[in-house]
């Protein structure tokens, strides 16, 4: 192999820059005394702010696939978009984050650096096209928050949600690289279109260790992205975990699980589709059940929105489940994503709620956040936005996501589409309950404690504003999201 | 050669990391068990890629990013534990049931 | 002025009837809380212009041309499921956009000087805002998914009108172990059955999507559905499940146990849109979308509707006659009332569907009117119970007169506006489409029939234990008032619309009468 | 099938008749302008000088006016036309307004009109310094257009708007003292009952016009005279229906029951309403569909026949026992509605039309003076009037004048109508029926006579000092009383039958039986039954007792009783029909949806919020534990050692994941 190395720079310029990000935090933490220390957060937000550039960039020029290392690292529209989401919700979650941080004696650098090590995890997933690529993605985007959920040191209850995260996500990530190694075994390649090439040429697409590799990766991606019966650990450690991780966790990591899951799934395992689309029914349908069922239980906000996110990975999922056995992915991929991009920005809307109340009400029970709403309207009117965008009420973007997941299940009109959009619609209603719970507490329960001051600080605001400009925009013009389908088109064609 | 009795050994090293997590008590125990299976995976690639003769050597290559990867996350891990430990004097993960409903 | 006039013909004029208020919902939002004065004659500023839009639309509508869409335009939308920003009117939705807009109007007046407690101008002046984009947008929209989407849009300023402004008696329900507030109990009822509804009523609509060339386009379906392009198992889903949506909102028996709930529970102003508008919604989905499009089982459907409707009007009437809660009576007799417009529809004759289309505006005029005033009354005795009241034509001899008119009107006198509806509706009844089963609709009509009676027991009865017989002990002496300038401001124009579309049936007929008459023909053949 | 309306009808009268020219043209002025005075009187009234009567009292001067010019034409010239104004159209449906001026409806004009004037006069006197004055008058101005719309209406439609809103007025005015819950509830009792009865109308309009695919009159009315084979189907039934509808305001058995207690109103619009006009709307109605029950419907016509006897007999022998005066004369109203749709059953158009027109005249009459009476003693019973014939001469004499017109003496107005509805009756061979009208002549004579000896004879047993009424009240009282003396001379047979020919102008044509000269059968034994009843009544009430004591000569028991209770008709309305209505069905409607309806949905939210816990506290964080120990209890070998790893929730967790694989695997290896 004597081939002259030759990189588009530019077409890595985003994980580049995050790089660069990345390493000039973590020496100006060392480098600036403790009074400045704000400048580090300040070059990190600058840094993701930057890598945004390419982004935009690339969107306008980079009409078809970028193809980098030998076929390991592909660039095309869909990763882009998908990057510039990543990029986003660590916006985002870094204007979450400086009160937060700052409010506590914490290690600020640290914070910053492992949160961008994670979001160069989750951007390397995006165009990795091996086995080896994603796997280190996966990794990197999820090694940084095992000790993320564990930020609050002094806190046992972070601890021992940070220990389960831990424990379940090496093994996760064990159990990943099982399944890797039988796929290896079976074919000898790693680039997912020679293994491709070698499993048709073998026809072992059905093949039990083909299957059970598929199972296993299924598994692992399945604790990333919260599905029954590899969420238990969720619920703890969103609990446990500072709310802007908690909110990280719940939007990026869970993306970045998914965006493996339909790269491995409909790259690499879309012919045995029948075998696996099945269980992925079963799986999405029980997940709704069971999140929606034990959300209505929670009093306490965070393990309510951590059962809504097991509820909302379930729609998620519900595409690419009879994608895989209508072989239809087209279409399935285009919905869940558009999906998981409306759900990124509501969800992150909601934890933005959720810290506000928090803070403003010093408990984290919902029933005692009764009239919160009076004393602070302009959060009264961000949670009724994204919660009923979580419920899928028009005109809020919620309603664009469900609509494409009821219409992917539907496209085809076999049976298990159609049983799984009942169950999607039983469950809408059920959701409905608990989202609207809260708004009823905030805006129509009496306040338990009189006035409350509640200080909305600037950063949050602007956290809200964003994600509720995008939510409103997603309700009203979901047009805006028909690149997303040109961009999975242009995935499958890659 | 045949490469059975590796696979064979790999998937008991995995089972034996399995029954570990499930059945140590101390948090370290557990990690190390989860190392056993990293290395039955190790193993795994290893086998394969002489098995099928690879000339890129991929499942070696894999293998070595494995075992920096389980380092890292042994590093982690442990973190993990001594804080733990720290706060609550112990190292048995049964007793972190602290949000259990 | 008439070039203004051709621009609005293109789309124009109808998407400023529908999204003014929305955007001055927003404007709102941005005055300050204390410029009460500054938001309320923002929001009639609004409403009266839409209003005054909505009957410029009405002026240029061609009602020579009454049966094809008009004054409409296409934009596209959502490119990447083929839903487009269609809207357009004909003359089955213009009576009905144009009610919309008045009583918005109207509610708005009302709302000036009779703000539920607790008094907040811009939460509340902002959801009727709201409300009526959603209201005035479902009339329009020729897009399923437009459809859906303003359809939907009411719930969220309705769960908070009731929540927020609500009843808040505390009461024990049946089923539940611990008492809770009316306004709560309410609330969420009436949002999760309509969810519930519309979850579905959305299946159907893909459901349609996908086996009818990809369009959500209501036209284009119409016109696929009316050349039997949907049939089987599929047709018999798809219509199911529109009609829960659609009947849950009408509401038909036995779906109906939301509404005396939300009802009773609404602040004053709530209850009168809800009852004027919203319920319209779902019967207007079943014209609009539902027979012309799936004219095959709405044929197979129709004995089961009409024998809904029947038990629906006699169910609603005998449960008035058991209510002591004047709202809650007045809440059950939609019911009744809905069933009338639901046999109308049932038959599947233009006689049947005109007399629904009349129905559902006499009875938003009416109803809407009866609302506004029991509202009031409730405010002014800070109670509802019947057996309190009494001698309220001597205590408020406005209110009263007023009362006594209304109820008059609800049991459906001929010559008020209410009376179309109901004989209309009989009449459709007796002849229903040919094919369908003559028994059936004849047995209901008669139990129609036998309604009206009911009807008008109830009225009457509630009409002398709150109008008539001597004051109550507990009210001689007290201050109480009479509807003042605002109230009647808003109460009065219902009163002598009612009047004319007694008199004048025309005012809605003539609109919808070809419409009605084009869709019969095209779905049933005659 | 639906026949052009230029179809030439007049071809099908035997008399000819103008189109009436502009007066007919302009006919809906009368119809219109009572409405405008009511919402004027509502407006302005109670600023006027008088109160608001004046704008009323101008508008039904301007009606009678109106009205008598319209009836010198018909007499003059004959009139019938129609005019229609179209309202709207559903499908292919023409929903109509108009009006219709022949002689049928002139007639109705003329006594609206002129016993509205009459009354309108008497009521200002009599109504003075009550409470609601303006509104009252409001009300009867409102009542005299409805009226006018109900007897103009050339469409059905327009009829059963009239019919209603009369009832409304009905409602209004019965209910004047609601203070009172017995008047409002004798109110809603007439609204009611009449609704009940518009249901059969309203069914039979309906049946009628989607089986001539119209909704005038004088088109169904053609098709029903002209072989149209659809019509003929659903006559009988469509005939009772409408049947059923007169019946309720036409106060027949068995729903006459509000008529007595609707006496509850003031006496003018009992005058005016419950005995001249609105209760005669029935036999108008009868009147106005003549030919389509003559022609097609004639099996539906025996029927009103039967109803109509019983009626006439049923509701006079009640009469003999009230006391209330007003009630008396209400039992007397009914009987001679009776008589009026025995009339029309037996297929005497004329007559029954010959005799609303009398005894709108002696009934008003008597009415008004029994008015005049009361306003007089304060009190409606008989039993504390007497001798009143002293201090109220002029009442009294009237109030004679109408006994002798009701008890059907000649020369009086009811003397030639009541004779003519027994000669047809005896034409017609309906023997049986014949013999009961006479008896219900005698029961009249009777009753009536018993009413004025115990009222203007005998002894006052009164309070106070009675005197007689203003002139503003005795004035209409003998202007009534000239009419009732002369009311009858336009159909005398053999001399002058023009009010035969005013009532025959009209586009469908009659075919009945006209006497040429006096049936002197029929009259001589109506003549007797009248006297007897008066010679009677007049032996048992002056002769052998004082009239007070009269009653206990009588009484026979238990019969007296029974007429006493009203043949238990209330009661039995009220036992098992209102009562389980209102009370059981409503209750346990309510009770359904409350306890039933509202707990299933309910349940289901209870369903779901269990199952909320089932899943998250026994599934999601604690199922694993009680699964293995329930599987460990039974394996010793493994028992031991797996219990080591329940307690721990991360080993749980951990135990959960793998699971699920072992299931998926499972499924997806063995089982897909």
């Amino acid at each position: 192999m004597e081939a002259e190395i030759s990189i588009n720079y530019l077409a890595i310029s985003t994980e580049l820059i995050v790089i660069f990000t990345i390493v000039g935090t973590i020496s100006l933490d060392l480098i600036l005394s403790k009074k400045s220390k704000y400048l580090v957060a300040l070059f990190a937000l600058a840094g993701s702010l930057i890598s945004f550039i390419p982004i935009v960039f690339q969107w306008a020029n980079y009409s078809k696939a970028i193809v980098l290392f030998e076929g390991s690292y592909v660039i095309d529209k869909f990763s882009i978009i998908l990057k510039g989401l990543f990029i986003l919700i660590t916006y985002l979650t870094f204007l979450l984050s400086i009160n937060f941080i700052e409010s506590d004696s914490y290690y600020e650098g640290e914070y910053y650096f492992l949160l961008l090590c994670s979001l160069l995890g989750a951007l390397v997933v995006a165009s990795s096209r091996d086995l080896l690529t994603i796997f280190i993605g996966i990794e990197l985007a999820s090694g940084p928050m095992f000790l993320l959920s564990g930020w609050k040191k002094g806190d046992p209850k972070s601890n021992e949600g940070a220990i389960k995260f831990f424990l379940l996500g090496v093994l996760s990530a064990s159990l990943i690289l099982y399944g890797f190694s039988l796929l290896y075994g079976v074919t000898g390649k790693i680039i997912f279109a020679e293994i491709v090439a070698s499993l048709s040429a073998t026809g072992l697409h059905q093949s039990p260790v083909i299957l059970l590799s598929a199972i296993l990766i299924l598994a692992g991606i399945g604790f990333k992205i919260s599905v029954v019966p590899f969420h238990s650990w969720a619920p703890d450690t969103y609990e446990g975990a500072p709310l802007p991780v908690t909110a990280y966790l719940s939007i990026s990591s869970k993306a970045t699980g998914f965006l493996a899951l339909i790269i491995l799934f409909t790259k690499v395992f879309f012919e045995s589709g029948s075998s696996w689309g099945v269980i992925l029914v079963l799986i999405s349908g029980v997940t709704m059940f069971i999140g929606n069922l034990s959300a209505l239980q929670q009093t306490n906000p965070i393990r309510l929105l951590a059962y809504s996110s097991i509820a909302q990975a379930g729609f998620i999922l519900a595409p690419l489940a009879v994608a895989g056995i209508t072989g239809n992915y087209d279409e399935g991929v285009y919905a869940s994503i558009t999906y998981l991009v409306i759900y990124a920005f509501m969800n992150m809307g909601a934890f933005l709620v959720v810290n506000i109340l928090i803070n403003a009400s010093d408990s984290e029970n919902i029933y005692e956040w009764g009239g919160l709403a009076k004393d602070s309207p302009i959060t009264g009117i961000f949670s009724v936005i994204f919660f009923f965008s979580l419920a899928g009420i028009p005109p809020l973007g919620g309603w664009f996501a469900k609509f494409v997941v009821f219409r992917s299940l539907l496209s085809t009109g076999e049976i298990f589409g159609l049983s799984l959009g009942v169950v999607g619609a039983i469950n809408a209603v059920i959701a409905l309950v608990y989202y609207a719970r809260i708004s009823k507490i905030i805006w129509m329960d009496d306040s338990p404690a009189g006035e409350r001051v509640v200080t909305v600080p600037n950063t949050l605001k602007v956290v809200g504003f964003i994600s509720l400009a995008l939510t409103v925009l997603a309700g009203i013009f979901p047009g805006i999201f028909s690149n997303l389908g040109e961009a999975s088109a242009i995935f499958f064609s890659s | 050669m045949s490469a059975q009795p590796f696979l064979i050994a790999a998937a008991g090293l995995f089972s034996m990391g399995i029954y570990g997590i499930l059945v140590r008590r101390n948090a370290v125990m557990v990690l190390l068990s989860i190392e056993l299976i990293l290395n039955a995976v190790n193993i795994n690639f290893v086998v394969f890629n002489q098995m099928l003769s690879d000339v890129l050597l991929n499942g070696q290559i894999f293998t070595v990013f494995i075992i920096t990867i389980a380092a890292a996350e042994v590093g982690i891990g442990l973190a993990i534990v001594l804080m733990l430990f720290r706060n609550r004097q112990t190292a048995n993960i049964n007793e972190f049931d602290l949000m259990k409903w | 002025m008439t070039n203004i006039l051709e621009t609005f013909s293109n789309g124009l004029g109808i998407s400023l009837v529908v999204f003014l208020p929305l955007v001055s919902a927003i404007f709102i939002l941005f005055i300050p809380k204390t410029q009460e004065f500054l938001i309320k004659i923002t929001t009639l500023g609004a409403s009266v212009v839409t209003f005054l839009l909505s009957l410029i639309v009405a002026y240029q509508f061609d009602y020579d041309k009454a049966h094809t869409f008009q004054l409409g335009n296409k934009l596209s939308w959502i490119e990447s499921i083929n839903s487009n920003y269609e809207i357009g009117i004909d003359g089955i939705s213009l009576p009905l956009l144009l009610l919309s807009t008045f009583i918005s109007v109207l509610a708005i007046i009302y709302s000036f000087e009779h703000l539920p407690e607790p008094v907040n101008p811009k939460g509340m002046m902002s959801l009727i805002l709201v409300l009526e984009t959603g209201m005035n947008g479902t009339f329009v929209a020729l897009d399923l998914i437009l459809f859906f989407v303003f359809f939907e849009l009411v719930l969220l300023p309705m769960y908070f009108m009731i929540g927020i402004w609500g009843d808040r008696t505390v009461r024990s329900v049946a089923g539940l172990k611990n008492e809770i507030e009316t306004r709560l109990y309410a609330s969420i009822k009436f949002f999760v059955f309509t969810l519930f509804g519309s979850a579905f009523m959305l299946l159907g609509f893909l459901g349609l999507y996908f086996r009818g060339n990809k369009t959500f386009s209501i036209p284009e379906l119409i016109e696929l559905g009316t050349s039997g392009a949907f049939t089987g198992t599929f047709a018999t889903l798809v219509f199911a499940v529109l009609f829960l949506g659609f009947a849950v909102k009408v509401p038909m028996w036995p779906l109906h146990t939301w509404l005396p709930d939300a009802h009773t529970a609404a602040p004053t102003v709530g209850s009168v849109l809800l009852a004027a508008i919203l319920l319209k919604l779902g019967s207007y989905g079943f014209v609009r979308i539902a027979l012309p499009i799936l004219p095959e089982q709405a044929k197979a459907w129709a004995p089961a509707i009409a024998i809904l409707s029947a038990i629906g009007i006699i169910y609603g009437s005998l449960a008035c006659l058991a209510q002591t809660d004047l709202k809650r009576l007045i809440a059950f007799s939609s019911v009744g009332h809905m069933g009338f417009v639901m046999l109308g529809i049932s038959s599947l004759t233009s006689i049947g569907i005109n007399a629904a289309m009349i129905g559902m505006v006499a009875h938003g005029i009416i109803t809407g009117l009866l609302f506004f005033i029991s509202g009031s009354m409730a405010h002014t005795y800070h109670t509802r119970d019947m057996g309190r009241l009494g001698g309220n034509m001597k205590l408020l001899p406005k209110t009263g007169a007023l009362l006594g008119f209304t109820a008059m009107a609800s049991l459906g006198l001929p010559g008020l506006a209410g009376f179309w509806g109901e004989f209309m509706a009989l009449l459709g009844a007796y002849n229903p489409l040919s094919g369908l089963n003559i028994t059936v609709f004849r047995t209901s009509m008669v139990a129609g029939a036998i309604g009206t009676v009911l009807t008008a027991g109830y009225l009457l009865w509630m009409l002398q234990r709150v109008n008539l017989g001597e004051p109550k002990e507990e009210w001689i002496g007290q201050d109480l008032h009479d509807a003042d300038n605002y109230e009647l401001a808003a109460w009065i124009p219902l009163v002598i619309l009612t009047v004319l579309i007694g008199v004048f049936p025309k005012l809605i007929f003539g609109s919808t009468n070809d419409a009605v008459i084009n869709l019969v023909t095209k779905a049933f053949g005659g | 099938m639906v026949v052009n309306h230029s179809i030439n009808l007049l071809a099908e009268g035997k008399i000819s008749y103008t189109d009436g020219g502009i007066f007919a043209e302009f006919a809906w002025v009368i119809v219109v302008l009572p409405f405008i005075a009511a919402l004027l009187i509502t407006f302005f009234g109670k600023n006027l000088p008088l109160k608001g009567a004046e704008i009323a009292l101008g508008s039904v001067f301007f009606i009678f006016l109106y009205s008598c010019i319209l009836f010198y034409l018909n007499v003059t010239q004959g009139v019938a036309s129609e005019f229609f104004i179209n309202v709207g159209s559903i499908g292919s449906f023409q929903l109509e307004f108009g009006w219709v001026v022949d002689g049928l409806s002139i007639m109705m004009y003329f006594v609206v009109g002129t016993v509205s004037l009459l009354v309108f006069i008497y009521a200002t006197n009599y109504m003075e310094g009550e409470i609601r004055y303006t509104f009252f008058f409001t009300s009867l101005t409102l009542f005299a257009g409805s009226m006018l719309v109900l007897v103009s209406s050339p469409t059905l439609l327009q009829l059963l708007i009239g019919w209603e809103l009369v009832g409304v007025c009905s409602y209004l005015l019965i209910g004047h003292y609601w203070e009172e819950k017995e008047n409002s509830s004798a109110a809603m009792k007439a609204f009611i009952t009449n609704k009940v009865a518009d249901v059969g109308l309203m069914i039979g309009i309906i049946i009628l016009a989607l089986t001539t695919g119209t909704l005038r009159i004088s088109e169904i009315l053609y098709q029903a005279t002209h072989d149209y084979e659809a019509i003929k189907s659903v006559a009988y039934i469509a005939g009772i229906l409408i049947f059923i509808g007169a019946m309720g305001k036409s106060a027949q058995f068995p729903l006459h029951v509000w008529l007595p207690d609707a006496m509850a109103g003031p006496t003018p619009v009992s005058a005016l309403m419950h005995a001249a006009t609105m209760v005669t709307a029935g036999v108008y109605l009868l009147g106005r569909l003549f030919p389509f029950y003559q022609g097609i419907a004639h099996e539906a016509l025996d029927i009103v026949l039967v109803f109509g006897v019983i009626t006439l007999f049923g509701a006079g022998l009640i009469a003999i026992v009230q006391d209330d005066l007003k009630k008396v004369l209400a039992y007397s109203t009914v009987s001679q509605l009776g008589y009026m749709v025995t009339a029309m059953g037996s297929g005497a158009y004329t007559a029954g039309l010959f005799h609303l027109w009398t005894h709108a005249f002696f009934k008003a009459l008597l009415f008004l003076g029994a008015g005049s009476v009361i306003h007089a003693v304060h009190t409606n019973n008989m039993s504390e009037m007497g001798g009143l014939r002293k201090e109220m001469p002029r009442t009294f004499m009237t109030f004679i004048i109408g006994t002798v017109a009701l008890a059907g003496l000649p020369p009086l107005a009811g003397f030639f109508s009541k004779d003519e509805i027994l000669a047809s009756l005896n034409h017609e061979g309906h023997t049986f029926f014949f013999f009961v009208a006479v008896a219900g002549a005698f029961i009249t004579a009777f009753y009536m006579t018993r009413a004025v000896l115990l009222t203007f004879y005998g002894e006052y047993r009164g309070h106070g000092h009675p005197h007689e009424s203003d002139s503003m009240m005795t004035t209409p009282l003998l202007v009534l009383a000239f009419l009732a003396v002369v009311g009858g001379w336009v159909n005398i047979p053999g001399i002058y039958t023009g009010f035969t020919t005013w009532v025959t102008t009209r586009k469908n044509g009659i075919i009945e039986y006209h006497p040429e000269s006096f049936d002197y059968f029929a009259l001589f034994s109506g003549l007797s039954a009248g006297l007897i009843g008066i010679g009677l009544a007049y032996y048992i009430y002056q002769v052998i007792s004082e009239p007070q004591n009269g009653d206990n000569r009588i009484k026979i028991q238990p019969v007296w009783r029974i007429l006493e209770n009203k043949y238990y008709l209330d009661d039995f309305y009220f036992k098992f029909i209102i009562d389980p209505i209102k009370i059981t069905f409503a209750k346990a409607v309510d009770k359904f949806n409350t306890e039933i309806l509202d707990r299933f949905i309910n349940n289901f939210g209870n369903a779901a919020s269990y199952l909320g816990g089932v899943v998250y506290n026994r599934l999601d964080q604690g199922g694993i534990d009680k699964a293995l120990n329930l599987t460990s209890t039974g394996t010793d070998t493994l028992g031991s050692k797996v219990k080591l790893i329940q307690t721990g929730k991360t080993q749980q967790y951990i135990m959960y994941f793998l699971t699920g694989v072992i299931v998926i695997s499972a499924l997806v290896l063995l089982v897909l």
